[in-house]
């Protein structure tokens, strides 16, 4: 399985970035780790050529909403083949937020799974069983 | 007219800001309340000055922030600035500027001190009397300082390592040491009017795990790049370690470093004074555990004898705090350093001893480096690894450096990478460490970054 | 029959207690968990116990406030007695205990153990499995811990003077220390079965603005009154005194005093722990503050190496506070003490030097009394007044000396009264003191009383 | 004018107590000060026995309305002069209650001052206040 992972738009948090790449590693993925301060169009260009199944973006600052609501439009605009999964994950919002208000919000952007401050062990244990009921 | 007041010219002739009057900032400061200026401060008050963070969109909302940190008996007040300006993208800050106006709903993470201008901002500055500290993290700081200044904010966070390695993906890092070099010469001409101007270097760095060694020479070296281009007041920082044993140790060996350096360098006539910064990593998700922990920050602060604290507030974990919770943080550690006076005097002999070994010894590499001048030997020693911290972003960055806590919560370097310390004090963080046999080290590094979770 | 275990037949043969089975009570403390016994804790621990105070009026909501206290971490478990029980009024104790039973509501202060019984009361803490500490305030507590020690209670706060100096206005003075040393005995022989039973004093005291000197004669004197009947583990305790230097050189002092006395009298097998209380004084009408306040005692507490720390909450300025708020604090506590690790030694030389020689000086005069037994020396002492606190209700209490903060908040002589310190000492005190020229004393203490609002 | 003061019931909290019996020198009057531990009817008899102008009553543990809710009864047995003042203030509840439930409730109890959770100056100063309106 090939994931693509990194941090969305002008965010420099990088702490999360550096484990979540371990972490994958150790699941068995390959990775392709873009770091940190990595455009939409730079995650999807990557998917494509790296024939990723996962997208995997850390958002920390707050900025995720500004960077990610295209993602559908920009979806469409690319071929992606069927079942790439679409994940986000950090502390997705300015200021404070209920996870029950975000989660939908970033699914309608195009988002299969999403995280708001969730450890990141659980959200990859949680993409692990997304990708076993989607087989 | 000099070379640096040519390029100040240009610099200041930018379509979003008016026209830029140099004269009249250079009378604005001359004749400027020494209540503005921290350095002043520094000079008559033995207390710990209190320094929270915060910035928003519109002049309104940091008015009322200043009034809400004012009640809250706050000694220093921040700028924050918003991350548009930052990266020098004045058109947009000025778009959603206008938005977080209009709908009044923050559409900036702080204040666009550069579309605001200095005529507006300087009112609302000198209306509160206080000393405004600006906080940024902007490699090309150039015109944003020179609105800072001409607004009556007479201390600049930042530099060109600390703003950079922990900020930044790929700033180139020669433009960043040239154009702090512009800061540092605007704020020691202007340190010539009034009170000094004070420049503070960021300590905290990637605030994971950083190693104190590493920490103190970025330090000393920003303070040394300051000085020598003629600014008279400093302040060296850190942020809490997760040790209050490293703290102190830290505390003692960058006072007395700092001071040795500034001198050796023949800066005699400079201040330095030191700055601590409460946890800067990862708070728990837990209110009533964050507050204890900025309490037991509070208390270490005092320990160590800083002579600023900047706060962090009980929401760290969950987003950008509101100018309640931020005030209420500054309120209550105000409460706690007024119970605690003379405090006894601590340190640690051994450690003390090994740690300025090592500040020496990645110093003396750095300082023979062949090349002519200080920022270039800065530069080289970064781009060899002599500097090399932690989870930097930075791609100059050589990531060889690994860390680790020992059974104290002491970080120590578990990998040195191209870190020139001795043989014997890598030995010395060596024998601290003690991972059981099995222990990976990855785990040992996530439950570390964790500490205070 | 032994003269001991007459007078405790006579004592337990009470109407408000089921019949006393003195067999059944030592099979079952010889056969005890030793998780109950706190001196089995303090031997295989290294960490501060945790132990907040608290106590209601019936079974089923004591069950619950340890619940609370489990899922917050808790490491000892306190059971307050309510008042009655305290003056040995067990019949308006029984009656409020079933008005509470019956109307949900809390009619008592505390939990009325006499009436509740032993074989009720071993169930619970049986169930928990947790040491726990009577907490009481009962000069003639003869029946109250023969009850308590049957239930599983196998740490006894209190002692004649640390009881009685604070909690009443005129109990007989003599009789306390009769009545005290039943309580030593009884422990005493109970230690021979298992685990030793613990016996702690309360250092506290008045809570204002008591002076370490004092505190210290005062713990020693009890700490020798108890280990002379035979008692094996005991712990000294004071409370923040406000100024964290003097909780350290407090500490320090204590601790070597402790050892040193115990030795001297021939108790070199006794185990002696320090406990501190976190502040004890007037807490401000304000909750943040209060948080602040607890958690920079938890630091204190940390820094001198004490064993147990007992909590206080949020909620002390208001009333009891809910099970809730204590369990908090208790989870804050825990939170902070599990982030203070390898912390530096720390102390003052000159200032452990005063009050080495103040404990000395007094403990001689004390000595120096020409009764035949300890206890009457004490009693003498107390009489006489070289041993006199600030702030007692008791009416034998001689009131003559006077304390007041010194500029880093030491609580300090200024008026000695008949306390046989020397003239050096008390010079030494005097000479740290800075009232201005029109200052009034008494403006000066109330301020010092306030000092934490 | 003369005040008799003291702490209710089995209350040994003597700090309020030792700086209400300054205080109240210090503004002029004449201190009967019976300490802490005192019941009802002592400070009742007390005042009697000084021809007393006030009695000012402190209560810090909780037990104030056990020892107090019969004070109009007693003070219908006791013949006082006209114009006694009394006065009770401190923590007057177990556990939390507002001063708007309590000062009510202890004005029905026959108290005409009362100060729960006041400070002592304040609660002097409106003493102060009262005597000169009722004068
Ligand atoms: C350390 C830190 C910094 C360091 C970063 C150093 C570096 N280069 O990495 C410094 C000091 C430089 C810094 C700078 C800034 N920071 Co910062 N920072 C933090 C802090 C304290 C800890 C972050 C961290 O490293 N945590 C440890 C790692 C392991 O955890 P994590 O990042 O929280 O991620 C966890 C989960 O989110 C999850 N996760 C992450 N990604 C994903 C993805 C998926 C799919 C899943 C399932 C889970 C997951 O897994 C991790 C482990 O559980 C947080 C507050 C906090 N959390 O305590 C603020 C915080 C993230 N920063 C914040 C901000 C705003 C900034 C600044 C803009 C400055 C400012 N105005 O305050 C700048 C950012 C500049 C920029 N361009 O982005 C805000 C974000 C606000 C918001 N979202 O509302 C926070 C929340 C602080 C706050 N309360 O204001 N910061
Ligand atoms: C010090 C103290 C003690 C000391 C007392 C030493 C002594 N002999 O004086 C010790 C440790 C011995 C002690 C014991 C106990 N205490 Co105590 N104690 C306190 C504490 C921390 C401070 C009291 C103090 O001295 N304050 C300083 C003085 C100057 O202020 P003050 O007493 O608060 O009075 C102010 C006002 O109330 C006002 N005031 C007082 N009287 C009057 C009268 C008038 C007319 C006016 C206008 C104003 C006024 O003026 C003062 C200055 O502003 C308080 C909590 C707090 N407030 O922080 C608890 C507290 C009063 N204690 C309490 C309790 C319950 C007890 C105990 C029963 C033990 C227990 N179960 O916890 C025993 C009492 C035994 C007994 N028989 O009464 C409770 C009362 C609960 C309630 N009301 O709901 C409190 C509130 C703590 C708590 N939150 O549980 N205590």
């Amino acid at each position: 399985m090939k994931v693509v992972t990194g941090v969305v738009g002008n965010d420099i948090h990088v702490v999360a970035n550096r484990l979540i790449d371990i972490s994958l590693a150790e699941r068995g993925f390959e990775v392709f780790n873009l770091g940190v301060n990595t455009y939409l169009e730079e995650f999807l260009d990557a998917v494509i050529e790296t024939d990723a199944d996962v997208l995997l973006i850390s958002s920390l600052n707050g900025e995720a909403e500004g960077w990610c609501r295209d993602l559908q439009i920009l979806k469409s605009q690319y071929n992606f083949r069927d079942n790439v999964i679409f994940m986000i994950g950090g502390n997705l919002v300015v200021g404070e937020t209920t996870a029950e208000e975000i989660v939908p919000r970033f699914k309608s952007y195009g988002f299969d799974l999403v995280f708001h401050q969730v450890d990141l062990n659980e959200g990859l244990d949680q993409l692990e069983l997304f990708l076993k009921a989607s087989k | 007219m000099t070379l640096l007041q040519r390029e100040r010219e240009i610099i200041v002739r930018n379509e979003y800001i008016d026209h830029f009057d140099f004269d009249e900032v250079k009378e604005f400061i001359s004749g400027a309340s020494k209540n503005l200026f921290i350095s002043h401060r520094f000079k008559n008050s033995k207390e710990i000055l209190v320094q929270p963070r915060g910035g928003f969109p519109t002049y309104d909302k940091v008015f009322e922030l200043y009034k809400e940190f004012k009640d809250a008996n706050v000694d220093v007040l921040p700028l924050t600035i918003d991350s548009n300006t930052r990266l020098n993208d004045y058109a947009t800050a000025k778009k959603m500027l206008s938005l977080s106006e209009a709908n009044d709903t923050d559409m900036l993470n702080g204040y666009p001190l550069v579309n605001h201008g200095y005529r507006t901002t300087r009112k609302m500055i000198t209306h509160y009397d206080t000393p405004v500290s600006l906080r940024h993290g902007t490699p090309d700081a150039r015109l944003l300082i020179e609105v800072a200044l001409a607004s009556g904010i007479f201390e600049i966070e930042g530099g060109p390592i600390t703003y950079l390695l922990p900020y930044s993906k790929n700033f180139p890092m020669d433009k960043a040491f040239l154009y702090w070099k512009y800061v540092e010469r605007v704020c020691a001409e202007y340190s010539k009017l009034n009170e000094p101007i004070n420049r503070e270097s960021f300590g905290p760095l990637s605030a994971t795990l950083q190693p104190p060694a590493i920490v103190i020479v970025i330090q000393l070296l920003e303070m040394l790049l300051s000085l020598e281009e003629g600014v008279k007041s400093f302040s060296v920082s850190f942020s809490q370690t997760g040790s209050m044993l490293q703290d102190i140790v830290s505390s003692n060996v960058i006072k007395k470093l700092a001071r040795h350096y500034a001198d050796k360098f023949g800066h005699d006539d400079a201040t330095i004074n030191l700055v601590y910064h409460q946890w800067m990593g990862a708070f728990p998700y837990n209110r009533e555990y964050s507050d204890s922990l900025i309490n037991t920050s509070t208390v270490i602060a005092s320990m160590i004898g800083a002579d600023k604290i900047i706060t962090k507030t009980r929401n760290e974990a969950f987003g950008i705090p509101t100018k309640e919770a931020n005030a209420l943080a500054v309120a209550n550690v105000k409460y706690t350093l007024g119970m605690l006076k003379g405090l006894p005097k601590v340190g640690d002999e051994e450690e003390e001893e090994n740690l300025t070994n090592e500040v020496h010894e990645i110093l003396e590499a750095v300082f023979n480096d062949g090349a002519d001048t200080l920022w270039r030997q800065v530069f080289n020693s970064i781009k060899n690894g002599y500097i090399d911290i932690p989870f930097s972003p930075h791609i100059i960055n050589a990531n060889k450096v690994i860390t680790v806590r020992d059974k104290n919560s002491n970080i120590r370097f578990f990998k040195r990478g191209s870190v020139p310390i001795s043989d014997k004090s890598f030995a010395f963080e060596k024998s601290k460490i003690s991972l059981k046999d099995g222990d990976r080290v990855v785990d040992k590094i996530i439950q570390d970054i964790g500490i205070m979770l």
